[in-house]
């Protein structure tokens, strides 16, 4: 009886709360409509294109021979399908440090020194500005990561580990926020990252221009961020639980269609 | 040296919409650095817009526009093939100019 | 090979070289109203820029969301629908200094402008047009802006 | 390179194991996943790679598979006895402090000062409603308004509000003491919060007097 009660109170409030919470949802998407157009992402991607094409580093040459897996030099298509297996370097790279492997046999730039380097300065603005670059020629194309090779299938099942690893002060894993449908963090949405979460959402949305800083984020600056937020220790620019949380996102992300770069809150 | 902006200026009968965004920290000069030290403003103050070389907007700005900012604004009579420039001018007396052509 | 920048970097070295001489239209104009820029409400910003006192009026609009997930960009916009604008103004009541930019709009473009500006808090922002005939209208509007993210 | 060589020492251990399979077994990317982990990782102002030695319930609830209902036990049993409850019965605080607190979403990040309680905050709205009055709410956890109210808390004091109290207690020190695999972080028993902190989030929650009972 008194639990009848309860759940008939709780029902009331909860109309109540929806019609609250539409409001506001629609006052957001409002918001976010507003922004779409002029991105200043765009600034960032000329930026890139820029790079892409100037003779950089001690061998003075550009990145126009540079290898994102869909050949030298094609930069069209090849976002979608990072991370994957290169075999020059034996090893599953995503999109940043792929830029960074290019810089150091195309240019002769010293990619250890690059991958020190915090983000927002020298050479790791100019590795954001080419992952925009990268990702915009991209766009509308859908997520299509290859698995064909051994590293590449192992990649994805130690990045499926790592997305459910616990720990910190906080107890929480990538899964506690990105692990079901329909959650949201204060006002924003979270997508479920376990499964394709849809078109232009997660992992097919970065690069994205972040409105809170200005900054342009690319997805090494995106997942080192959620670590932070995570309470976890800090992780290394390219190193492997990052590359292979790209792809067990990106493979997850099969089929979903790409807006990056995008813009964010 | 300031980098480049994005114009994008778009016909559509007898108006152009012309939509600009600028790279620029517009720093308020209100904010504090992690030692405590306040950031000195550096803003945009003043941006200007041409039509075929001729003067259509002059606006002044304070630091509360956006960090990175966005533009837009509507010519009557341009047409496409005309040129639209706009210019900025920041209180550290830095510039840029840039062109575009109306599509 | 020309790239693009090239061609602006000249472009603006062009222009450098017009505005010293003053020729560049605009560059070496008004200067830069500090006094408005300085002021902590919507007369007193009125009142520097040589304004008579504010009337709310229903032909001027202020467009932008009701509620902004982040106050450092707010999108808005400031329109009138009557003849003889000469100045659109954008201001943010409750920013420390209230005004936020200020456009002379000439024959050759719509008093219509659009541009994002920051917000320290929820706040009336309001648009104000200055007409040739010294009246002075504007139109306000209250956004919301919300805490966002995990705030860490 | 250090990582070329673990991945090369790795896939040869995986070919001695399984003889001649290609595919390392699951055990096998288990372990590699928590080597992979130990490498990747460095310290960074406060948050140190000490943070990734997980204890019991933090293995448990590393996948996405719930563990077993006896280890689920055995963590729930261990956070029971190892529930710290307020000295002298003291359970209640002040709400307003307690709304500051749920507010903040601050503390024990590598960019954050010190790891001490006063410099952090609850994170509360980040996943619970709580004062309708903020619209800015998350939905991971349940929505605690009225939290005191609908569980019929009219005097905090009152005995029979007793086990109502203690368990928002337990929750807020260590929510695994109810849960397993809680999402909720073992405020008290991580140290994220001191006990007078966690008398103040008691209080917006069950004080008649809060904002979240009216």
């Amino acid at each position: 009886m008194q639990k009848t009660t309860a759940v008939g109170v709780a029902a009331l409030l909860l109309c109540g709360l929806a019609q609250a919470q539409k409001s506001t949802a629609e006052g957001i998407a409002e918001y976010r409509k507003m922004l779409e157009d002029g991105n200043p992402a765009d600034l960032f991607e000329a930026q890139g294109e820029e790079l892409w094409k100037k003779k950089r580093g001690p061998k003075n040459a550009s990145l126009e021979r540079c290898d994102l897996g869909q050949g030298p030099g094609v930069v069209k298509g090849a976002f979608v399908t990072l991370p994957r297996y290169f075999a020059d370097t034996g090893k599953v790279q995503d999109l940043e440090s792929r830029l960074v492997s290019c810089m150091e046999m195309l240019q002769g730039l010293d990619g250890a020194e690059i991958a020190k380097t915090p983000f927002g300065r020298g050479e790791q603005n100019n590795i954001t500005a080419l992952a925009t670059y990268v990702a915009a020629a991209s766009r509308g194309l859908k997520f299509n990561l290859p698995q064909g090779h051994a590293e590449e299938r192992r990649s994805y099942e130690i990045g499926k580990r790592a997305f459910y690893f616990r720990g910190g002060s906080h107890d929480f894993s990538c899964a506690s926020c990105h692990g079901v449908d329909g959650q949201r963090v204060r006002l924003q949405d979270l997508p479920n990252l376990t499964k394709n979460p849809g078109d232009g959402v997660g992992f097919a949305a970065w690069p994205a221009y972040r409105v809170s800083n200005g900054q342009m984020w690319g997805m090494q600056l995106r997942l080192n961020d959620c670590f932070r937020q995570q309470r976890f220790p800090y992780p290394g620019f390219g190193s492997e639980v990052t590359v292979a949380l790209a792809t067990y996102m990106g493979v997850n992300a099969k089929g979903a269609e790409s807006i990056a770069p995008s813009i964010k809150r | 040296m300031a980098d480049p902006m994005r114009i994008r200026a778009q016909a559509a009968g007898d108006k152009t919409t012309v939509r600009v965004l600028m790279s620029h920290e517009m720093e308020t000069g209100q904010r504090k650095d992690s030692a405590g030290k306040t950031i000195p403003a550096w803003f945009i103050r003043e941006v200007s817009a041409t039509h075929n070389g001729k003067p259509v907007l002059q606006a002044q700005w304070g630091p509360s526009i956006a960090k990175n900012p966005f533009l837009q604004f509507v010519v009557k009579g341009a047409k496409a093939g005309d040129k639209i420039a706009v210019t900025w001018i920041d209180n550290k007396d830095d510039k840029r100019t840039d062109e575009a052509v109306v599509s | 090979m020309t790239t693009r920048r090239k061609v602006l970097t000249q472009s603006a070295a062009v222009a450098g070289l017009l505005a010293g001489v003053g020729l560049l239209p605009g560059a070496a104009q008004a200067a830069w109203s500090q006094a408005a820029f300085e002021a902590k409400s919507l007369q007193e910003a009125v009142k520097a820029l040589g304004g008579s006192a504010p009337v709310e009026s229903k032909d001027v609009t202020i467009t932008g969301p009701d509620i902004a997930e982040n106050g450092a960009v707010v999108p808005v916009g400031a329109a009138c629908s009557l003849p003889g604008v000469k100045r659109l103004l954008l201001l943010v009541e409750k920013n420390p200094n209230t005004l936020a930019a200020v456009f002379d709009v000439s024959d050759a473009v719509e008093a219509n402008i659009g541009t994002r500006v920051k917000m320290g808090q929820s706040s009336n922002v309001f648009a104000v047009a200055m007409m040739a005939d010294g009246k002075v209208l504007y139109a306000a509007k209250e956004i919301k802006v919300t805490l966002g993210g995990c705030g860490g | 390179m250090h990582t070329t060589r673990f991945v090369f020492a790795a896939s040869a251990a995986a070919l001695l194991l399984a003889g001649c399979a290609s595919a390392p077994t699951p055990a096998e990317l288990d372990a590699q996943a928590r080597q992979m982990m130990k490498a990747s990782f460095r310290d960074q102002g406060i948050a140190k790679t000490d943070r990734l030695n997980q204890d019991l319930g933090q293995q448990a609830c590393s996948t996405d598979k719930p563990p077993s209902d006896e280890v689920a036990s055995q963590i729930m049993s261990q956070a029971l006895s190892a529930m710290k409850w307020p000295t002298g019965g003291q359970y209640i605080g002040d709400w307003r402090e307690g709304e500051k607190l749920a507010q903040s979403g601050r503390g024990m990040t590598w960019s954050d000062p010190s790891d001490a309680a006063k410099d952090n905050g609850g994170n509360c709205y980040n996943c619970h409603q709580i004062d309708k009055k903020e619209v800015s709410y998350g939905t991971i956890g349940p929505s605690l308004w009225n939290y005191g109210k609908l569980r019929g808390v009219n005097d905090v004091a009152a005995p029979v509000s007793a086990p109502i109290v203690q368990y928002t207690w337990g929750k807020l020190w260590n929510s695994k003491a109810y849960a397993a695999c809680s999402n909720m972080p073992r405020f008290g028993h991580m140290k994220v919060l001191d006990e007078q902190q966690i008398r103040h989030l008691m209080a917006l929650l069950l004080d008649p007097k809060s904002p979240v009972n009216q």
